[in-house]
């Protein structure tokens, strides 16, 4: 949250935001199925600016090997922002900021991950931000959960992550670069369609009162995100012979 | 500690948890024994050592002039870095911080920040050219669970005593850091449904998912971090928070305010 | 891919080759389908997504002020560099470019400096203190092979759509960067004294030597590489300069040009 | 040594040193054992205004494999100045220094270590400086050897450290910082109770004679240093039910 | 190929060039077999000014072993320039040109290199240019080529290397530092003496013709750097009992 | 060397040693022949080759302008490298100098530095802000033993040969460094109470002691290291510092006065 004098800013403007949703609006979303070749499965999304490719390689062998584990596959996570995804170009290669995301990112995914199946492997899932616009770590989220379906990883759910926010002392969903950078609080969150809160994270100022209608709408959000996976999904897999397995397990 | 006995001891806490009881006989939302010493480090602006339970941190704090982040010209600047040496514990390796110790340097900040605990505006020189930066180191000396809330207290009460060294550099007296809030960081682990604050080392092994959420003095909640990977439901979340309000109150409370 | 199939795959695609075909049915000479997808990346001063069969390969121009080199005060700067990201073949990893990121960053560098394609003099802001800084980042999406020709095609058409940023940093209107060339760099493997263009995955791995001829619009040529452990005779290397001249012609007036 | 008038540094005041000390006179002295509860074995020193901390981890198994030794455990000493210990912060991480001194300290404790008896496998030294005040290597040495004491480290017999400086054309036990900075000469060894030199540096100016009485002093300091150390690890295993064998290990 | 206003140099004085060679002359060349005592095979050689040394190590283990090939040795190759060698001093360590030099030069030996007599080994080619003068890459492949050599590796053939250049619209042999500063194409190639091009590189700017003419004009330059090569080689095995092996290997 | 001839060599030397005897047949504090080459780096200000025996070292040194050290504003800087590079030796091993090389460049270092050899104060060009920075690049080429005095030797011979490139700069004439010292190094190794100097590969390794004592002109020390796992009695110091004193007035009248 970069203070500022919000006073100067304004983000409504006849009940709406700066970009015409409702508070409770999601940005437009665009989610592609398999669009790489070389990767087992992958997945492009576009959450309003944001483009991101996730891309997942396994169950594979595990290098080097003290790195395996014995009992289960191991999740790897890999977070990257190409350099002329932001305003100001980013040197190539993470920073600590994307090492941190990496890691709440992989923690997202790897509870509804069936790691047993796989012991002394790994799977790798790698996400590249092509464009950013705030929300790239739930964009990414969302679009690696469904490379990891594509990629026919069991799972025991689907993953679906949304940020809410507050603007001017109100509770938006889904924040927009401006509002992220001028506004008063960030709460990202991933979840699976029953609920369970998988990753959450929170900056700026909020009352208990605001947590609870915060973490309430982000929940919304990723609900409304699972609906639109899932209609990706079914959408490349109807047009293949038959239901996979892997689109039986995002149901 | 070998990992035979290792098994052992998480069976031991696993079934004692099962009873409703802890290994040390706390209370599920009760602290360890908590000691802060401060200023014991001559060489920098700032310090403290905290010890909780048989964890122990020493943050210092260096302060010098240096350039403003081109979008904020007139405020001062945090930089906090986080050691997790291989000194604290038999898991730690020599190495630039991995993305354990990223994180915690990360959420230890994010709480001074957020909180607004430091007045920037204070530490600004000429503007646009020149401001203090404030190095937050946090060196971490012997993990024995839930190093992030010993850390994050460390920094607080190190600012809290930090001079700015403002004769050295020839300019102007020294003064005391301005500090307007008191962010408190507490941690929860979750284990069978069971909520266990400030979790020991053995506790943290067998739980796999933790909360922080980090309070102001005014019962704002100004950052939260999940990690591990298991899941929290909502009401978990909800619990987790109100508790944590409360902790962090006693703790802002008994250790920090005047 | 496990190594069975891969050792299958090989030789059916050798015993192709022996019989003067493609797997994919192309002729010797041919390139797979390209197509070319400008101003993708809005917040870069330019971009191009080139996909060359399946391979695909992301290009964005950021422009920003900065110094000349001592050598050349009164040009601008061009700095290349490319990322084998993992995400794009299971063979790139993790990391600093390695060997081949790097010959593929400077090779493409080479094609844009060596044809003199940016009007560098046109980038000069402060003789010899400013001059514009431009950033050619190369990001490989998925490697099915010859990925060298879809970032030099990719470099070259993303600078063709660059607007230099000059209102940004108060330095007057944008204005469009000045190109004043067009290279295009053609690629060639040889295997058994068979020489095949745009080789996808499958045929860069079976062999071994493999020949890049980068040429200018007016038909000379600019940059040259070649690579692998393999050796080419001199005739060899004439004749695929021959073809490359004609191919590059091609692609650069169905693609390039306006 | 950094080259000053020095003129214009009085070192002395009548007869004794700027702290008050005489010429052969240490700094005071103090040594906590076992201050930390993951380690194997450790130990806290002051010596004058340094404060330095030191663990010990071992014998364990060696990661990468290939550093294996089959006749003996390799010993590893990491010697880390904390960025806050000293005028100007200091970057994280080691440098030139702190692999050199790394290196020496290393070479002045594996001498009495009974290694042999630990193939295949590490002990490591972990030595923090948390405040630096002139004499932190000698420091470090000081606290890793009753550290690996505390360890039950087998050793063939106590080292104790201690530096000789000059100034002003004296011969002085232990310099504290100014005396350091602007002094002619630095002498910092390391040595058993029965006068095998284990680690002996020097930069600065010393004449072969001087040279002479600055090993004799520093040798009179480490001896002092020594019943110190022992008096430290007596305290600590004689409130134990029995004395060990590692407080043998150091008489 | 720096940009400058060609007219203000002149590369030719009285129809020879600014050194007084003729457009297809050599620079002088030194070469010494078995400077160095240590390593496997080593060659010194100085073509005009570079000063270049080389040595080989090998066939030995590989570490870390992941890097084992089961059929064939692995071929490593470091090219590397003293801080010392160049107008402004160099950082020490390698940077992108000194990776891609590597790698093509490795690629220009190991054509020739009898790899599969070794299996799961590496040989290690080891090239410093302790004096830079326009050349580097060719001077270090024939100085490493004849290094093989004296280490006794197999090799199907010699390989020779030269540059040949373009200044003020003409073809010149093996380009000099203000040449290949100033000029306007730099086409280093290198090859076995029946004429198997291993590298071929060229940057600047080559009518199709000039590029025949340059290409022809690099491989005399080779011919001619072989038989200075074998004569090295001749002259340091002749003094010895008999003819070795590695002598006829490169007949 | 295979591991099996390395242990038989051993078994010889240390026989010999038991004899009172070296391989090469030298007495015990008798140095290999030396030579010294100047000047061979014509592109460095200064250099020298040092062949200590077979152990061969190549010195440079580079200067340029540049910032001095805030706590001496009016003093030329000395910075010392030394690339232990992989040609030099089977156990030597590519990438940033490791423990053994950063103490050789720093015992390398502090003769030059700690015996005021060179007259920094002359090298001050605008006090405070500029002043001639002094490039020492070690580059070892051959380790045939004892490469520490080598190292020593070409450093202080190159400074010797240093001319400052002042008109390259544009400040005023070229001039010769001024240097006021010779320091010499002089090694030993202890190995069954038998001191031995200038050891080779061989006897390097089967000694685990070894002592350097710098000495000045006026037969001062200036600087000293032990280094290896094992002890030294003081009279061994003592009788190692005598006759390194010694040597080191050969070495220096020999090869370095006029």
């Amino acid at each position: 949250m970069i203070d500022m004098d919000e006073n100067d800013i304004s983000f409504f403007k006849d009940g709406l935001r700066l970009d015409g949703r409702r508070t409770d609006q999601l940005r437009p979303i665009k989610i592609e199925v398999g669009v790489l070749a070389r990767a087992d499965g992958s997945c492009y999304i576009e959450m309003g600016g944001n483009k991101v490719i996730a891309a997942v390689y396994g169950p594979r062998e595990v290098h080097p090997r003290h790195l395996q584990e014995v009992t289960r596959a191991i999740v790897r996570y890999r977070y990257n922002m190409a350099s002329f995804s932001v305003e100001e170009r980013k040197r190539p290669g993470p920073d600590r900021r994307s090492y941190e995301l990496s890691k709440v990112s992989r923690e997202a995914l790897e509870p509804v991950i069936l790691t047993s199946y796989f012991p002394r492997s790994v799977i790798d899932v790698f996400v590249e931000v092509l464009q950013a616009d705030a929300g790239t770590r739930t964009a990414g989220i969302n679009a690696a959960a469904v490379a990891l379906v594509d990629a026919g990883i069991p799972m025991k759910s689907m993953i679906s992550a949304c940020a809410a926010g507050k603007v001017a002392d109100t509770i938006v969903l889904d924040p927009m670069k401006e509002e992220d950078n001028f506004g008063q609080a960030d709460l990202p969150i991933a979840m699976t369609p029953n609920g369970d809160i998988t990753l959450l994270q929170m900056d700026g100022n909020l009352s208990p009162d605001e947590f609870h209608m915060a973490v309430e709408m982000a929940m919304k959000g990723a609900r409304d995100i699972y609906e639109i996976q899932r209609r990706a999904l079914v959408e490349k897999y109807s047009q293949l012979e038959a239901p996979t397995v892997e689109v039986k397990a995002c149901e | 500690m070998s990992s035979v006995i290792s098994e052992i001891r998480k069976d031991f806490i696993y079934n004692l948890i099962l009873k409703g009881e802890r290994a040390d006989g706390r209370n599920f939302d009760q602290y360890r024994e908590i000691s802060i010493e401060r200023d014991v480090i001559k060489k920098a602006e700032g310090s403290a050592l905290v010890k909780l339970g048989s964890s122990q941190v020493l943050v210092g704090i260096k302060m010098q002039p240096g350039e403003p982040f081109p979008d904020s010209p007139n405020r001062g600047v945090i930089i906090t870095n986080a050691e997790l040496v291989p000194l604290a514990s038999p898991t730690f390796e020599p190495g630039p911080p991995n993305e354990i110790g990223i994180e915690l340097a990360r959420v230890v900040d994010r709480g001074v920040r957020e909180s607004k605990a430091v007045d920037l505006e204070a530490l600004c020189i000429v503007p646009g050219k020149q401001v203090w930066i404030i190095f937050i180191d946090v060196h971490i000396l012997d993990d024995c669970g839930n190093i992030l809330d010993a850390a994050s207290l460390g920094a607080i009460a190190a600012l809290l005593t930090t001079k700015v060294p403002a004769s050295k550099f020839g300019l102007g007296d020294d003064f005391i850091l301005p500090v307007k809030d008191i962010p408190i960081a507490t941690t929860a682990i979750e284990f069978n449904d069971v909520l266990m604050f400030d979790p020991d080392v053995d506790e943290e092994t067998i739980a796999n998912t933790k909360l922080t959420v980090i309070t102001t003095a005014n019962g704002d909640i100004c950052g939260m971090q999940k990690s591990g990977t298991g899941v929290l439901k909502p009401e978990q979340i909800y619990r987790i928070v109100d508790i944590a309000c409360e902790k962090a109150k006693e703790i802002r409370e008994k250790f920090l305010e005047a």
